[in-house]
């Protein structure tokens, strides 16, 4: 029988540790009445880290190997190599939360400067120091609007278009708040601001837009939505991703409350849906911010330290009254984020954002000039995705698609929508080719 | 040990490695280059544009600056923080690994052949029925059983308004009892931190929606009388839900399921070794019963049962819909499914062997008062009439981490201690040294303290009354 | 700037992190287990047991007791410490890259290809005929370079003897020279280090075998005389070998082939920013004239001349053989292709030029003299009554790595700096900073310096003395 | 025109530091003359790193998929992924030479370890933190000899079975030295001590032996080798690898006087021929030994320090009188091998070996049993690798082998020769399949 290997004991040391604990053996140190003890079998057969390495090689290798033009709010683009070799780095990765400041100043600083990052993005002042994803972050912007607004009122009011597990998320977290979820509707990919303007009035806690959309359409009305929700006392909470937000209206120039979103488009790998969420804010709702916040101070000698601040927002004080129950959160995920976007530099991320602009529209038009395929269905600017309207099955032309080597999403009866990055640039002549070949 | 903690420092400056942002920005003209219309964008964008070999240079400058469990022991009480093998890393860093979650089930068999593999892993490990991968952090995996809990009442049509919760429980439970709905009844704990079983039958009755437990409790001794509990709540219609934070202590010993729990989270980045990443990303892997399995979250994945081989992603039939806007942190789960597959049986109950002497061993070499025993994984010692944060504070010097302190709180100045399996005799000594002598230590050394790391004692307060969040804060002074 | 480097220090020994031997080892039967008869093997064999944790924590503590370019300027003259980008290292990671050098030519075309590109890039960068990947250094490029030499007077019926070599060279000259059999004759310089011409034409004569020149020379001057240079060696039927160490001052600009060098060895690990790994690997490939194409080590890559498309490895017709077991430090090669293809042409002329200017610029902001000049890419400064090798350890504590000290010897107390390109001017400024202090400080200051290091003043000559060269030597102390 | 990426200079910067300098723009700071001027281009366009990392996956991806059966002075064992995570570290990795002892500790102590783990295998007091490899290592114990040796005499001895591409690189370094390389012959894979005997005398600086040959085969009389040497004032140098010298006859107990050998076997992956070299050796020879030498010394405070030692047997104090010209070595290979050594512990690694002689063992009787075939060529115990001899043309079926997806060494018109590691060990049942296919 082997032991675990990574418990270094040897079996002298294993003896004498005993002895010094003073029991015969390590079963004497369970103190688990018998009636519950555990003498089965798990049947998990040890295997080396090679036979593991191999194991799960062979594993992914069965995944097919295609060409994703997939988005709808897990986007990736490349990440530098120099993100891995740092984020990688032994202190970063496996440290704990930042509980001894002092002796952990260097993951602090980069979370801080990961703030900053955000404030600078969504001209909010406050940014925390990341939440899961942005589908909870939508949420917990939910429930912090229900908390500071000074009137009552349940209805939280999202797109039309938006993901479904997003609303998913939304409608979790807001059941256990007893607000509802409700949806306003879309004038060709953006929001109906007029629709909106109707709908809004006392009991709306909450108006949330995207930008893009997740059909990727460019909203054109952002400031308006912002105004409607103000005159109503509703908290506007935009939501958006780190590379839209480098070139699109700034959130706090239209009057955003809240900005939640991906951040995970910078740093992350496709991640089978992992990612990180957003989570900025106005000054007036730091206290009642969900997550955790880093701030600067000073140590005993005067030299600018960092530290986690304002925890008495947080379940391990306030308890059920916290403003969320997240501890754990996506740190290391965040630092990546930093990493990337410093690698960019703001040139950087510009032009990234602004490649995504163009290719998507460039796709659009090649496609459009197929037969039995409109491309873009929304007359709108888009960045990187757009939705595509087919004459045959959508289904089936995915399906087809896949065969020759290509994923899509089928958002419709008859709709496809395409996604284009940096990464799958080099690769729309081809998806344009198969879907001629597949129509 | 003693451990100076690396420094770069610009003294003019009265700070260490500046920020990015200190180092030089640049001001970018967004509106020269969009292909966009100008009312559809931002006018400038303002950021550091620090060259590649200035990023790494930063960022290992920072690394350095920063405490880790390969720096040296990381003995947090509740957190376990353990060796995260290296070889994990190479694994989730698999290209074939890196697919969108929006691809069909046809096309990544491979993805979904390890989700059901790990399902399966935690299952057995959990002694549950069915497990969801779903939760991004142990956090959101209570959250999730909890909701779970609250739709299998709604199924069953019972309307009950109350999460019993002890005392010594991690806030978290509190907090997900809230978020979730619940009004949170605190259950005092006897002497030893353990449910008190007579408090807990009068507090469960027929609003009891569920009671979340941790076992070992946070001062690491095991519920001897979960049979009973479970009864009670049982009986009064409740479910058991099981905190996994503390499993390390149990592996291969004791299942949360064989013990009447109905629906539990296993905390990845604490019992299976993935890393903490400085905060996160974790996973909060959820766990149920037979009863419960049709209320999991979506997408679930199952062997498909046609006759073909393979697997399927599907919505449970009641399910609660979702927890995560995808499918949760994947790549913190492959990590985890090597780990496991990496001990096997012997190896995980090993690993809580080698957990459980560990603690009771440096208990024992340590001049502090451990109030309550026998405990396993964990212990509360108590700092007495000392300050138990100003102790830690101290111990910072000495190349290791303090224990996690003033917590729970029914141990006065606690300094709850998990140096879990992997630290070897020396390490443990090196542990004993520091508290014996930080806690012998006088009043003006502990308050002077640390005085080796990068930053000495931070001004905390300070922080939270003018928080300044960001470097434009710190540009606006 | 100020930097305190990381310590882990063990007070009641005397020492930072321990030996891995202080932590414990285990001793082996070998026979025991063994499938071999007992005169065959070995009794016992006792090494250190760590476990892998303990591994990863002993190594990451060393390595924070480390300067690395990483961490910050390490304007080490002559050595051109550059940035290595990290994704070279991914690229040579490739599973795919690591066979076996004995697989049949047919089964690797993809390893000759890269070879084969390797080769153009250097050739057209030294402006050399033909190259070679084999020689695993530059010093081992110099030997190989003079055997080649050597070969081709010897196919030509000529008994040369003589390698002459200008004093300011590096020592590895002298060396590959004596090692190749030849007698060395010492050139001495001009008053800027520079050939002095009427020297060489006096050295030079039929006994001549080669001229080994670095240039820009080793302060950093351009042998403006080259050519002439040049005609001297070659109708004196000598060959002209260039010592590439300096080469990243002429990228694009100049080349030893148009120079009229016959003969080169190019440093990857410093022009081409291969990492230098503490010491290596490195990577030493040698370009030459058409006329010495053939006596190129064997294999040597070249394009398969029967119309199918591909690589082979083959046998030049006159080859000197072998220089290394198999074909060179393969995995540095890769890194080096990734560089040179990132930068293309006008990336490393840029190089070339930011090098330069950071050199100036530097020697411009420092308060010593510069006796020679125009430098290119380094610069010796001199810190005339002072003791270069005191400056250079004070400096130590300010967050900078001091240059080459005391070499080369024609200028008193000798600080040969070379920032390369990738500083920017902050760092510069740090780096002057670092100078200026250091040379000011006062000789009580220097004697005691560093002290924010790991280790304080080194006792070097102790270390001679009594040499104790394993742990087994302490032990037995 | 881009520049460098990796030079940080702005816009701006540049024109500033220039202006500091005093001069117009970058071309006045060299000093060329016109006529050795290069006004060409070299045709290399700049790519992306995303683009070499694909450019080079692709060319890598050309290299066909072999199991290979090599060995031959090149040995590949599993190297724990540890070993990368920990040997990539920057600090590591992009670190010089140690110039500068009081910053560089860590890499000089790992260097330290290094050298004591060669002393632990070979029983020899002195090692060098390393060699280019094998054949450099031996190059350079000819070239110590000719030093040390008492009397005059120019021969080499070496044995019939050697790796050709050693006795090159030893060949070239002799020539320099104006010694000359002999061969001994063999007795069925072992040295014929007898030979030897009768040939050894005043004329022979170095008697080289190998333990394993690079037949695989081990020694039975490698004492006597000594012996022989002993008597003739020659040097015995023995040839080996870190892993058979875990569990072979520690060469200080045979009365080696010089250990060379590849290290490379720990720590690498199979490098198309990258290595690490050996050189170990008795005291007497400390001030004669090419290369760096680490040793230990107190600092300031009396603590314990390393620094490069004995500096002065090099080539840039001692030029053309240093012991050699080695400046840049394989440091960064050695910290692999140490860490990988580390990592195994001398119960890992003592398996290693066992199971490199019993895996070699189990696979020639398999192909023994296959008609056609004999293995080993040798009655001689084994470790990773054997001769074979083939009734057909060797080299017909090593290339039907190829075909079949295994690679095997050709050594002779009838002999094949065949290494097994931990890395290969689970495929022989393949391999035996394939012989039997090509046969
Ligand atoms: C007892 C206990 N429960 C729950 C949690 C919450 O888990 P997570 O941080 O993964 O959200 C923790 C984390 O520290 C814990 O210790
Ligand atoms: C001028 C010069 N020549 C030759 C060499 C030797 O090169 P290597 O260290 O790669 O053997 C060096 C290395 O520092 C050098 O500076």
């Amino acid at each position: 029988m082997s032991g675990s290997p990574y418990a270094p004991h040897t079996a002298t040391e294993t003896a004498e540790m005993l002895e010094a604990v003073g029991v015969a053996d390590e079963e004497a140190l369970f103190d688990i009445p018998e009636d519950v003890a555990f003498d089965g079998e798990f049947g998990i057969e040890p295997r080396t880290e090679r036979e593991i390495r191999a194991e799960c090689a062979r594993l992914f290798a069965r995944n097919d190997d295609l060409v994703e033009f997939l988005g709808r709010g897990h986007y990736s683009h490349y990440v530098p190599s120099v993100v891995d070799h740092l984020a990688d780095r032994a202190e970063f990765i496996t440290s704990y939360t930042q509980y001894q400041p002092e002796i952990t100043q260097g993951f602090l600083q980069a979370l801080f400067e990961y703030q900053s990052l955000l404030v600078e993005l969504t001209g909010l002042p406050v940014a925390n120091c990341s939440m899961y994803d942005a589908a909870t972050a939508l949420a917990e912007a939910a429930t912090l609007a229900d908390r500071v607004r000074s009137t009552s009122g349940d209805v939280v009011l999202i797109p039309e278009h938006l993901r479904e597990g997003k609303r998913g998320v939304l409608e979790n977290y807001c059941a256990g708040a007893d607000l509802t979820v409700e949806s306003y509707p879309m004038d060709d990919g953006n929001a109906d601001v007029d629709a909106l303007a109707d709908r809004v009035g006392e009991d709306v806690v909450m108006v949330y837009a995207e930008n893009p959309t997740v059909r990727g359409c460019i909203e054109e009305r952002l400031a308006e939505i912002g105004e409607v929700a103000a005159e109503a006392d509703a908290l506007f909470t935009l939501g958006s991703d780190v590379v839209a937000l480098s070139v699109l209206e700034e959130p706090a120039s239209v009057g955003a409350d809240v900005v939640v979103g991906e951040a995970g488009a910078l740093g992350l790998p496709a991640a089978y849906g992992m990612g990180l969420g957003v989570f900025a804010c106005k000054d007036d709702y730091l206290r009642q911010v969900p997550g955790r916040l880093v701030g600067a101070s000073e140590d005993a000698e005067g030299t600018r330290a960092y530290t986690l601040t304002l925890q008495t927002r947080e379940q391990h004080i306030r308890k059920e009254r916290a403003t969320s129950n997240i501890c754990t959160n996506q740190a290391w995920v965040a630092l990546r984020a930093a990493i990337h976007a410093a690698t960019l530099g703001p040139d950087g991320l510009v032009e990234l954002a602004h490649d995504c602009v163009r290719d998507a529209e460039a796709l659009a038009a090649d496609l459009d000039a197929l037969s039995g395929v409109a491309a873009p269905v929304h007359d709108r600017h888009h960045l990187r995705e757009f939705a595509v309207r087919t004459d045959q099955p959508a289904a089936a032309i995915a399906g087809d698609l896949e065969a020759e080597g290509f994923a899509v999403h089928v958002i419709g009866e008859h709709l496809i929508e395409v996604c284009v990055t940096d990464l799958n640039a080099d690769r729309t002549d081809a998806l344009v080719e198969a879907f001629e070949e597949v129509l | 040990m003693i451990h100076d903690q690396a420094r770069y420092t610009r003294e003019d400056d009265a700070l260490h490695e500046p920020l990015l942002s200190e180092k030089g920005e640049q001001t970018v003209d967004v509106r020269d280059s969009s292909p966009l219309p100008d009312d559809l964008t931002r006018e400038e964008l303002t950021l550091p544009n620090p060259s590649e070999p200035e990023v790494a240079r930063h960022y290992t400058r920072l690394s350095q600056m920063n405490w880790a469990i390969d720096t040296g022991p990381y003995p947090l009480g509740s957190c376990t923080m353990k060796y995260n093998p290296k070889f994990t890393e190479d694994v989730a860093a698999d290209p074939n690994a890196a697919v969108h979650p929006d691809r069909s089930d046809r096309s990544v068999q491979g993805t979904l052949e390890l989700c059901y593999g790990l399902q399966e892993f935690l299952a057995d490990i959990g002694g549950m029925d069915a497990v969801t991968l779903q939760p991004p952090a142990g956090a959101a995996g209570e959250l999730t059983g909890i909701l779970i809990a609250k739709a299998y009442h709604e199924h069953h049509g019972n309307d009950r308004s109350e999460v019993v919760i002890p005392a010594s429980a991690h806030g978290t439970n509190f907090a997900t009892a809230a978020m979730a709905g619940y009004d949170v009844v605190e259950l005092p704990s006897d002497e030893n931190g353990r449910v008190d079983v007579e408090a807990l039958d009068a507090a469960v009755g027929e609003d009891t929606a569920a009671l979340m437990l941790t076992n070992p409790n946070t001062v690491g001794l095991f519920e001897r009388d979960i049979a009973e509990i479970a009864d009670i709540v049982h009986d009064a219609g409740g479910l058991l839900y099981y905190d996994g934070a503390n499993l390390n202590a149990l592996l291969g010993r004791a299942r949360p399921g064989d013990m009447g729990f109905d629906v539990m989270h296993y905390n990845v980045h604490k019992t299976f070794a993935t890393p903490h990443g400085g905060g996160g990303p974790g996973a909060g892997p959820v766990g149920v019963v037979e009863e419960l399995a049709e209320f999991l979250p979506t997408p679930h994945v199952r062997e498909i049962n046609d006759g073909n081989v393979g697997y399927e992603a599907v919505e449970p039939e009641r399910s609660i819909g979702k927890v995560h806007g995808f499918t949760g942190n994947w790549l913190v789960l492959i990590k985890a499914y090597a780990y496991i597959a990496r001990l096997g049986d012997a190896g995980l109950a090993d690993a809580a062997a080698k957990a459980v002497l560990n603690a009771n061993y440096l208990a024992e070499r340590i001049d502090m008062d451990v109030p309550h025993g026998p405990f396993h994984h964990e212990f509360a010692a108590t700092a007495g009439d000392r300050d138990a944060a100003d102790v830690a504070k101290r111990m910072l010097d000495f190349g290791v981490h303090p224990p996690t302190t003033k917590w729970p709180a029914m141990v006065p100045e606690a300094m709850l201690t998990e140096p879990t399996e992997i630290e070897n005799r020396s390490s443990l000594e090196d542990l004993a040294t520091a508290f014996n002598v930080a806690y012998a230590d006088s009043d003006e050394v502990l308050a002077d303290a640390p005085s080796r790391t990068t930053a000495r004692r931070i001004d905390q307060a300070s922080a939270a009354r003018t928080p300044r969040l960001s470097w434009q804060a710190l540009d606006d002074e």
